[in-house]
């Protein structure tokens, strides 16, 4: 195993919402939009790294922060053993040259106002490189190298496909022949065709100048096409880190092994495999869930000892619970059905035996064993006479998956999961 | 009454016609349409934006108060001065003169007028310690010190110039507030208030009309006061309002919106002419129009360069054109009518190669000024100005430009009196009617020097009026004012430009002759 | 900083459409007309006294009109006729129409020109530092922009006119000193203060765009990348986020020109603009005379309308090829 | 073999830009049969989605329908129709071009109904979900109460301006019945939103994407549709999300029986869901068939290129096998008259210089090509040499025409931008 | 976010803008040329007796001491005396409200009839000759300046046609509709119609235009959006789409422009009320300039800054009702 180039311990970028002066003079606390939340990995010199995540996950967050682009909320970043945060003056510079990153999106990823040689140029530039006639001969090098021609120089990036704008940018991040490349989703954007070429033309790169990649795509084939490596990210943190292969094959994480099986795949055998399908979506960072982030949609939430009911009932009480803690549970439809026209004041026992009823025929389409539903029961009667409070029935159901954060395990293939033996 | 008139249905129609019961619809509205016989609506071109009779020197505001607010006495433009409120004056000798109220003036109120009453309003007026800082006091009642009430109906006023000049004076601009009513209800004896309000009861006079309706800055409607002491007034209900544009008021006047209207250019003359039931009638005015120059700051400190303005005017080509012959080019500082007038002056001509050398003599050659204009105040004022400003510009020697600015600008020009330290604008357009009908009046403000508000600073020019201010004998005095008249034009304290006509539009069936003091009084009119 | 592409999409929407034709010949037959107007002016344009024998003005060529005039205390009636040294007449005070409507147009360019420009170099910075850095500065420079916009432009300008006065400004004409033209006046007066004072009220508006664009330029990929390799905030601003903020900017100036043209002509009818020798002044001159001589009013106000008509024109044109995206609400000022 | 639901025969769209005509559709046929999943396969600007839009008769302005025939099976309609307009029909069928712009309309919504890719944008962010939906139930009930014939009429008086000012006055008046309103929560809840009674009153901005897309569904399902277009459902949405709005899909059309037209550019998606394919590319199908004809037996060297592109999920490494260049341009002056991906193939041959016709693999079969190599071998006609496409200034590698890159990917526009 | 902490919040901005606007003008008449005590006193007031006014008025006081004690008055609702007529400033603003509000909903009543269905016609008929009409109109109309539009109207219909009155309000609105009911006359509503005819065409035009623009582009933007496609996929019918879907979302951003349009309207008033010697607070502000009269200048546009602030905030607050995106972004 190689010395990692990049070394990222617990970082951490949130944003904030409700920041303005205004709102300090409302007394609104801001909130905290927790994009990434405590990521630990290694980028090891050569490989590559594959960041994959759903949309929302953290992970462009993760490649902007890592190269300083976004201030760190906190956690260390560190370059070749070196604090990125701390650098200054010289060091940053160097720093600059070294890391570089390819953005998704080809249409915003040049100016339009430069031509493709002046963007290719433009690190040169800034870092002084060379005479300006040198400099030019590199970029036309480049441009010969990334599969377009020296003599584009001129052209304005509007004249490009998205394709050859998306070698433009890879042949700019090379400019200062760098050490280490974040691709932030550089195929994304384009078609399957072209995405082919570029993800070939990476990979030549790639050997040829001994770069180190940290690529980041939500699409799993490209991430299993060209990763050494793969980290899972789910709702700002990182699920499971593998090997590509291993991950692949025998994935640690559920959210891991949902993910891979709902990709379609390309070939006629495809329409025979069934798939289960991940259920809901995916809570926001703004409040995510208590402990393991995925155990809202997790087909796995282990429930609390000695509780004996199936996965798919304890999911209902579990979706009921957020639903209770959240005070989010909406209590005028339910004395409708119950059929109050409008909660009542002062709730006699009738009414709010409706009220449960109306409930439980709502929010329970599973049967619940006999003794777990009367705890149900009694948490919709005191939610009927306003009392939430006691109507959180964490008593009842806890699972330890909403208590603790697992954390990733110290093995070769780190998981973060509470269920045995992943 | 033309276009419009049919639904010119306003509301005391309705409240009168709905007075009488079980009037149809039909029935009301047959009898409106025709404006009520005995009502006046009169069109101004400025609003009075104060309420308090001292509080300005403006014609169209004495045009609404004076009705509220009667004056002393009658003032004949020309003739002099007669009883009214006053029955009698004796001057006593001293500096005072004595004069003998009516006894049965009564307030709109109720309150019967006293002789405190007078004294206490012409202390008001000339005493900034009490009440408003009045602009009466300063330029009307110049030389009136103060009054003291000696019994009911005795008022002694004391000035400090001459008799006839005070008489001049208080003649023209004494009034009568009802004291402890404008203390009560305004403080009004408080330094620097002034009457203010939004209320027909904010008025309270002994005219022979009473406030019934005021809308602040549009309309003020009078009814007669039933308690007037004199001659009952023509009309029963006279409403003032007012309108910027002369265009304006030709309108008003063309539906029958109104009955009188102020102040109507030559270019709307025609129209007035052409429209039914209305006709142009006008009187050349007290009023002078001229370019006053400070002689504190260069160039105008040189005469040769004063009378080289004058010599560059042709102030009798602006009034056939731009005024349309609307008014008569002059020479000196008052109008033909008022005391002490010079009939032997005559204007200056223009006479470019004239004022061109006098320039050259004056040593100002090839200098730059700039002629401060108002507008909308005058006759076609800006018009005037910048063509006396181009006029100038002709000059080989000279450069003009005219900088047309607010009316009030030019005011505070005025007054602003010759420290050379002070002055801004040493070279503007102003207007003065000399509505006392006296050459004192149209003088003293702008030369002596004791005025604080004098434009032109000169020894002779200022003798000359404070000698004039002592002869007690008034064809003495009259020659003496006469010479005053000379001296000015000799030393061009100002580019004289002409007196104005006052051009006005009224109903035909209106009796009625304008004066030259540009006042509208109802009571001088006849149906 | 006007890529091709920029340049293409305008000619071919300049092609595809009549009314950017029409603006343009129009702004361009203004601009020659006010830059020569010593040599397309017939007569000095502030010499007064141009009058028929009776002191009366001129109407235009092919028409006249019957007038009042007292002669020796009786009022008569005149007829007045055209002369053909004054196509399109005189005014009261006995000036061309003609050459004042000539040299007219300089004055609402040159106010509407500079303005903007001073609005633009003062707003754009600001706007650009205030999107870019964001954060307090920019939430600063919001409530400056809400309460500059609480004012109206007009009450705003009036009040500022009020306090800092109208002080024109004499600008020598080059064509005059250099000969060319006879008898014209040697400099004309720029409204200064209405100048200084139309920039002061529609920076914001230049702040606001600027600042929109900057927001979200900064979160364009290639400003990230600069970023990535060590570009300076400086450079930055001035290499990407300013060249790709021109277009809007252009677009809004030329909306803005319209505006001031507009503004000046109002603040120079209500009289404060600080010289007579505008548009708008004209239109207030000839308003006391309107019955009698109606052209005096109307013809600068064509000259107003065509003016900004044009101005519009471009700036309807430029948003259509460059930025479809800036709406209307920015008209306001 | 079930019948056909829809036959269309040369149809042919084209967009009237200010850069020149784009020739989105060209001459497209294909038929899709009643109860299957018929997909649409095809990378940005190769006209998938102008080819839906075209049967549902909502292609807008630059854009029209220039050729083609769209027989559409409705026995119901064929008797309609039949008298006035006696050419458009055959037998059970009618060409959908040939009838009045009325009588499409009418159709929307209760035989062809479409979704689209961005279920963000395809719904009016100021009505709630519930209420949208609600409406197109509305509509379909209002139009199946009434014969077709009079539809358009009475549509215009109902729908007026005026009656759109009552309606914001008098509840009385509104669009949206509660009748209508019950049966869109139905909706909601028959394509799995939870809480749909809750969920109809909220705004799509408070939807997932997943969700709303799931809504959309259920909005095209008001009016119980015979054939569903399906505009990339899924490009928009997270995988785990895909795989619930396929299942949904896969669930309804076992449950209502429902034809599915199926557009995207995913080649996954397109073997998970479809029975059988059309591979589109420069606005033809180049070849359409069974999954196993396109996917195993495929002849176009496009299709192979396209299959050779996706990284495969199950094997790691290797180097893909792309097809080289760029989507062509669609602009008609400059496209060549000849196989439009011929500068791409590596097998292009001067025989290729042609246009290739429709070309059955077997003669009774639905395989489809339209490629010379479905007759010959590679090399039996001259190959080209590599450099013959190669313009002036252009490069080696991608060698499209730079000329036309900007050109094709305005040209993507009009195909509702699927290119992520 | 609710409406409730959004109104709250969007008021407190507005609360910092009125007291910019406040402060602005306060800073505006600190370094105005002249002496307060002089103007205040008018001509020929002695130099004691300003003094003594200085005094009195607090005007020897250091500026930030007559700063707190403006503001603190504004608190109380005391906007001060106007210096030329002594009377309460609130008083003076608020007598003439009534002129300006009618010159001003007339204004916009004129502009929303005419402006949206044309705006409409226009986005919906593109390139024919209708759209052609509105689209020159709407240009004509935000090209002309509304002082020689006045004019004009006044030339044509007051002066060569002789169909309305060019000036003056005989009779205010509320009076007049008083009277009808009160005595079932018309007449004065009519007087009152035919005098605002002029001056609210004069005041609407301008918006008339930019309103049919904004409608015109508006709906032309969202008639691309993707949703109408999918609006009428679903099979409703192409005048419901484009009435209460189309022309319901492009209203909703307009109402914003027209908001912050309020100032421009404002100004309008101004140059509109001094055509028509309308005698509102427009005209009053320009009196107030003339005579310059600090403290109602200062009262008046401190109120229509206050009025612009509060529309803007109820146009905020309408449009969150509207779009229901902004409440939680």
């Amino acid at each position: 195993m190689s010395d990692p180039v990049l070394s990222v311990e617990g970082l951490q970028k949130y944003f904030w919402e409700q920041n303005s002066l205004v709102d300090r003079l409302l007394g609104n606390d801001p909130v905290a939009v927790r994009a990434v939340d405590g990521l630990t990995f290694d980028v090891r010199r050569g490989e590559t790294l594959g960041l994959v995540g759903e949309s929302g996950c953290g992970k462009s967050t993760t490649g902007e922060t890592v190269l300083g682009l976004q201030e760190p909320t906190g956690g260390r970043v560190e370059f070749e053993g070196r604090d990125v945060y701390d650098l200054s003056g010289e060091a940053l510079d160097e720093f600059h040259r070294e890391a570089q990153i390819v953005f998704q999106d080809p249409f915003s990823s040049l100016d339009p106002r430069k031509t493709i040689g002046k963007s290719v140029q433009q690190p040169l530039d800034v870092h002084d490189v060379g005479t300006k006639a040198e400099r030019e001969d590199r970029v036309r090098d480049l441009l010969d190298r990334v599969g377009l021609s020296g003599s584009q120089y001129d052209r304005y990036p509007h004249e490009f496909s998205g394709g050859q704008r998306q070698r433009v940018a890879i042949a700019r991040a090379l400019a200062l022949e760098p050490e280490f490349v974040v691709l932030d989703e550089p195929t994304s954007a384009l078609d399957v065709s072209v995405q082919a070429q570029i993800l070939n033309l990476l990979s030549d790169l790639q050997d040829e100048l001994d770069l180190t990649y940290l690529l980041i795509s939500h699409d799993l084939s490209v991430i299993r096409h060209i990763c050494d490596r793969v980290a899972v990210m789910y709702l700002g943190e990182i699920v499971e880190i593998g090997d590509t292969a291993e991950l692949f094959e025998s994935p640690g994480h559920p959210y891991t092994e949902a993910l891979l099986e709902s990709v379609p795949r390309a070939s006629l055998a495809e329409q025979d495999r069934t798939i289960d399908v991940l259920t809901g979506d995916v809570p926001s960072p703004r409040d995510p869930p208590s402990g393991c982030r995925f155990r809202t949609r997790c087909p796995e939430v282990i429930p609390p000892e000695g509780l004996d009911i199936d996965q798919k009932a304890y999911r209902e009480v579990m979706n009921l619970r957020g639903l209770l803690e959240n005070r989010s549970l909406s209590v005028t439809k339910l004395w409708e059905r119950a059929g109050y026209d409008s909660p009542p004041e002062e709730p006699d026992d009738a009414a709010v035996d409706a009220f449960v009823d109306a409930a439980i025929e709502r929010h329970l389409e599973r049967s619940l064993p006999r003794e777990y539903r009367v705890h149900v029961e009694d948490a919709f009667a005191a939610v009927a006479r306003g009392n939430w409070e006691t109507a959180t029935l964490r008593d009842d159901f806890e699972s330890v998956c909403e208590r603790t954060n697992p954390d990733l395990d110290g093995t070769d293939h780190p998981v973060a999961c509470h269920l045995p033996d992943r | 009454m033309s276009q419009g008139s049919g639904f010119d249905l306003r509301r005391r129609d309705v409240l009168k016609a709905t007075g009488v019961a079980g009037v149809s619809m039909a029935g009301l509205a047959g009898c409106l349409g025709e404006e009520a016989p005995d009502e006046l609506t009169i069109t101004l071109s400025q609003f009075p934006d104060t309420i308090d009779p001292l509080d300005h020197i403006t014609g169209d505001y004495f045009d609404v108060l004076d009705h509220i607010y009667e004056p002393l006495f009658d003032f004949e433009p020309g003739d002099g001065i007669f009883p009214r409120v006053v029955e009698e004056t004796e001057i006593l000798g001293g500096g005072v003169t004595e004069l003998q109220l009516r006894d049965d003036v009564v307030f709109h109120n109720g309150d019967d007028m006293t002789a405190e009453d007078v004294a206490w309003t012409i202390n008001r007026t000339v005493d900034n310690d009490i009440g408003v800082a009045s602009d009466i006091g300063a330029f009307g009642l110049g030389s009136i010190t103060g009054a003291e009430a000696m019994d009911d109906t005795t008022v002694e006023i004391s000035y400090s110039g001459a008799p006839g000049l005070a008489e001049f004076e208080f003649g023209n601009y004494a009034r009568a507030m009802n004291r402890d009513w404008s203390i009560e209800n305004h403080d009004a004896d408080q330094e620097g208030e002034s009457i203010s309000g939004a209320d027909p009861e904010d008025f309270n006079g002994t005219g022979p009309y009473e406030v019934v309706e005021f809308t602040s800055g549009e309309e003020v409607v009078l009814e007669r006061f039933d308690d007037y002491w004199g001659e009952e007034p023509p009309f029963e209900r006279v409403v003032f309002n007012s309108d910027g544009e002369s265009s304006g008021r030709v309108s008003s006047l063309e539906t029958g919106e109104t009955d009188v209207t102020i102040n109507i250019l030559p270019e709307d003359v025609n129209t007035v002419q052409n429209a039914d039931n209305v006709e142009i009638r006008r009187v050349t005015s007290f009023r002078n129009i001229f370019l006053p120059m400070k002689n504190t700051v260069e160039p105008f400190d040189s005469q040769e360069f004063r009378q080289a303005m004058n010599y560059a005017v042709d102030n009798a080509g602006i009034v056939d054109s731009v005024l349309s012959g609307f008014g008569e080019a002059r020479g000196q500082p008052v109008a033909p009518g008022i005391n002490g007038f010079n009939s032997d002056i005559e204007p200056y001509e223009q006479d470019i190669g004239m004022a061109e050398s006098l320039v050259e003599d004056s040593g100002y050659g090839g200098i730059e000024i700039e002629l401060t204009v108002p507008q909308g105040r005058y006759l076609n004022d800006a018009a005037v100005g910048e063509t006396a400003a181009d006029q100038i510009d002709q000059l080989d020697n000279v450069n003009c430009e005219a900088n047309i600015v607010d009316f009030g600008v030019v005011s505070d020009a005025n007054s602003a009196g010759v420290d050379p330290d002070v002055i801004e604008i040493p070279f503007y357009m102003i207007g003065w009617g000399t509505i006392t009908g006296d050459t004192d009046y149209g003088v003293q403000g702008f030369f002596s020097q004791d005025a604080e508000t004098r434009s032109f600073d000169d020894e002779e020019l200022s003798d000359a009026i404070a000698e004039s201010q002592s002869i007690e004998d008034p064809d003495e005095r009259r020659a003496q004012l006469e010479e005053v008249n000379r001296i000015a034009h000799e030393k061009a304290p100002f580019v004289f430009l002409h007196t104005q006509e006052s051009i006005y539009g009224v109903r035909e069936d209106i009796q009625w002759d304008p004066r030259e003091d540009e006042t509208v009084y109802v009571w001088g009119m006849n149906q | 900083m006007i890529s091709d592409r920029i340049t293409s999409n305008l000619r071919r929407t300049f092609r595809e459409s009549l009314l950017p034709k029409i603006g343009m010949v129009l702004l361009v037959s203004i601009v020659l007309m006010a830059v020569f107007a010593p040599l397309l002016a017939t007569h000095d344009p502030t010499r007064t006294g141009y009058y028929d024998e009776g002191g009366n003005a001129y109407p235009p060529i092919g028409t006249e009109y019957t007038t009042q005039i007292a002669v020796d205390g009786e009022i008569q009636e005149v007829e007045v006729t055209a002369d053909s040294a004054h196509v399109l007449g005189t005014n009261n005070v006995g000036q061309d129409v003609y050459s004042r409507f000539v040299y007219g147009a300089r004055i609402s360019l040159l106010v509407g020109f500079s303005a903007t420009l001073m609005a633009m170099l003062v707003g754009v910075p600001i706007g650009l530092i205030a999107g870019y850095y964001g954060g307090r500065v920019d939430d600063a420079l919001m409530r400056v922009a809400d309460t500059m916009l609480a004012f109206p432009a007009l009450v705003l300008a009036l009040a500022l006119i009020g306090v800092f006065g109208e002080s024109p400004v004499y600008v020598p004409d080059p064509i005059v000193s250099l000969g060319l033209a006879d008898g014209m006046p040697e400099s004309i007066p720029i409204p200064g203060t209405v100048t200084i004072v139309a920039a002061l009220v529609i920076w914001v508006w230049f702040a606001r765009v600027a600042r929109g664009e900057a927001l979200s330029l900064r979160n364009e990929e290639y400003v990230k990348a600069a970023k990535s390799f060590g570009t300076t905030d400086r450079d930055v601003l001035i290499g990407h986020v300013l060249p790709n903020s021109v277009t809007p900017i252009i677009v809004l100036a030329t909306i803005q020109v319209a505006v001031i043209i507009l503004l000046e002509a109002s603040l120079a009818y209500l009289g404060f603009s600080g010289t007579t020798l505008s548009w708008g002044y004209e239109i207030e001159r000839g308003q006391d005379i309107l019955r009698t001589r109606p052209w005096v009013s109307t013809l600068p106000g064509i000259g107003i309308v065509l003016t900004v008509i044009a101005v519009n024109l471009l700036g309807d044109w430029f948003r259509d090829a460059l930025d479809p995206n800036l709406d209307e609400g920015q008209r306001g000022a | 073999m079930r019948e056909d639901v829809l036959r269309v025969e040369g149809l042919s769209t084209r967009f009237f830009t200010g850069e020149g005509q784009v020739n989105a559709v060209e001459n497209v046929s294909f038929d899709v049969r009643e109860g299957e999943v018929f997909g649409i396969v095809g990378e940005s600007g190769s006209g998938k989605s102008v080819t839906g839009l075209s049967l549902v008769d909502l292609v807008g302005s630059p854009g029209e329908i220039t050729d083609g025939e769209l027989w559409y099976r409705d026995a119901e309609l064929a008797d309609e129709v039949r008298e006035e307009f006696p050419d458009v029909v055959d037998g059970e069928y009618v060409d959908l071009r040939g009838v009045p712009e009325s009588v499409r309309t009418s159709l929307r919504g209760t035989s062809l109904s479409m979704i689209f890719q961005d279920p963000e944008s395809s719904f009016n962010p100021s009505l709630t979900v519930g209420e949208q939906i609600a409406e197109a139930v509305e509509v379909q009930q209002r139009a199946s109460s009434r014969p077709r014939s009079t539809r358009a009429r009475t549509d215009g008086e109902e729908y007026s301006l005026g009656s759109l000012v009552l309606s914001f006055a008098l509840p009385s008046r509104r669009y949206v019945s509660e009748e209508s309103r019950e049966r869109a929560i139905e909706l909601l809840e028959l394509v799995g939103i939870p809480d749909p009674v809750e969920r109809a009153d909220e705004y799509p901005h408070e939807y997932s994407g997943g969700m709303l897309q799931r809504a959309m569904i259920a909005q095209a399902l008001a009016g119980e549709p015979d054939v569903l277009v399906a505009d990339e459902p899924t490009t928009a949405l997270d995988v785990t999300i895909q795989a619930q709005v396929l299942d949904l899909l896969s669930e309804l059309q076992a449950e209502t029986g429902m034809t599915i037209l199926l557009i995207t550019h995913n080649l996954g998606v397109i073997a998970r869901m479809c029975d059988r394919v059309g591979v589109m590319y420069g606005g033809e199908i180049v070849e359409r068939g069974t999954l196993e004809d396109v996917f195993r037996d495929n002849v176009h060297p496009y299709t192979e290129g396209l299959l050779g592109s996706v990284p495969d999920l199950e094997s790691v490494g290797g180097s893909l096998d792309p097809v080289p260049g760029n989507v062509p341009s669609l602009l008609d002056h400059e496209m060549e008259d000849r196989c439009y991906f011929a500068d791409r193939c590596p097998k292009a041959m001067e025989a290729c210089l042609e246009r290739p016709p429709d070309t059955r693999v077997e003669a009774d079969g639905d395989h489809v090509v339209k490629c010379v190599l479905t007759d010959l071998e590679y090399g039996e006609s001259p190959p080209l040499p590599d450099d013959h496409f190669e313009t002036e200034g252009a490069d080696a590698s991608d060698g499209g025409s730079n000329e036309s890159a900007d050109a094709s990917d305005k040209s993507a526009s009009p195909d509702g931008g699927d290119s992520r | 976010m609710s409406i409730a902490k959004f109104l709250v919040r969007r008021t407190l901005q507005a609360v910092f803008v009125v007291w910019g606007v406040v402060t602005i003008m306060f800073g505006l008449r600190a370094v105005s040329p002249g002496d307060p005590a002089t103007l205040m006193l008018g001509e020929g007031a002695t130099a004691e007796t300003i003094a003594r006014v200085r005094a009195q008025e607090g005007l020897d006081e250091p500026i930030y001491v007559q700063y707190l004690d403006y503001v603190q008055g504004l608190l109380i609702g005391d906007f001060g005396y106007s210096w030329r007529s002594n009377r309460e400033v609130e008083a003076m603003v608020i007598e003439r409200i009534p002129a300006t509000l009618e010159l001003a909903i007339a204004a916009t009543v004129v502009a929303l009839v005419i402006a949206i269905p044309l705006g409409v016609v226009s986005a919906t008929r593109r390139n024919e000759p209708a759209d052609y009409g509105a689209t020159l109109f709407s240009l004509l109309g935000i090209s002309t300046p509304n002082f020689w539009l006045g004019l004009m109207l006044i030339l044509l219909f007051g002066v060569w046609l002789g169909i309305f009155p060019t000036g003056r309000r005989p009779v205010g609105l509320v009076e007049a509709i008083w009277t009808l009911v009160a005595f079932g006359s018309a007449g004065d509503l009519l007087t009152w119609l035919q005098h605002i005819t002029l001056p609210a065409l004069t005041l609407g035009t301008y918006f008339t235009a930019l309103i049919t623009r904004l409608t015109r582009s508006g709906m032309v933007d969202e008639l691309g959006k993707p949703y109408v496609t999918a609006t009428r996929a679903k099979g409703l019918p192409a005048v419901l789409v484009r009435y209460k879907h189309v022309l319901r979302n492009t209203m909703i951003p307009i109402l914003t422009v027209l908001g912050l349009q309020m100032g421009t309207l404002m100004g309008g008033a101004v140059i509109t009320e001094t055509v028509f010697n309308w005698p509102g607070l427009g005209l009053r502000l320009i009196d107030a300039l003339d005579a310059r009269d600090w403290p109602l200048m200062q009262g008046i546009i401190v109120f229509i800054a206050v009025a612009f602030v509060t529309i803007n905030v109820f146009v905020d607050a309408l449009y969150s009702s509207l779009d229901p995106r902004v409440n939680d972004e």
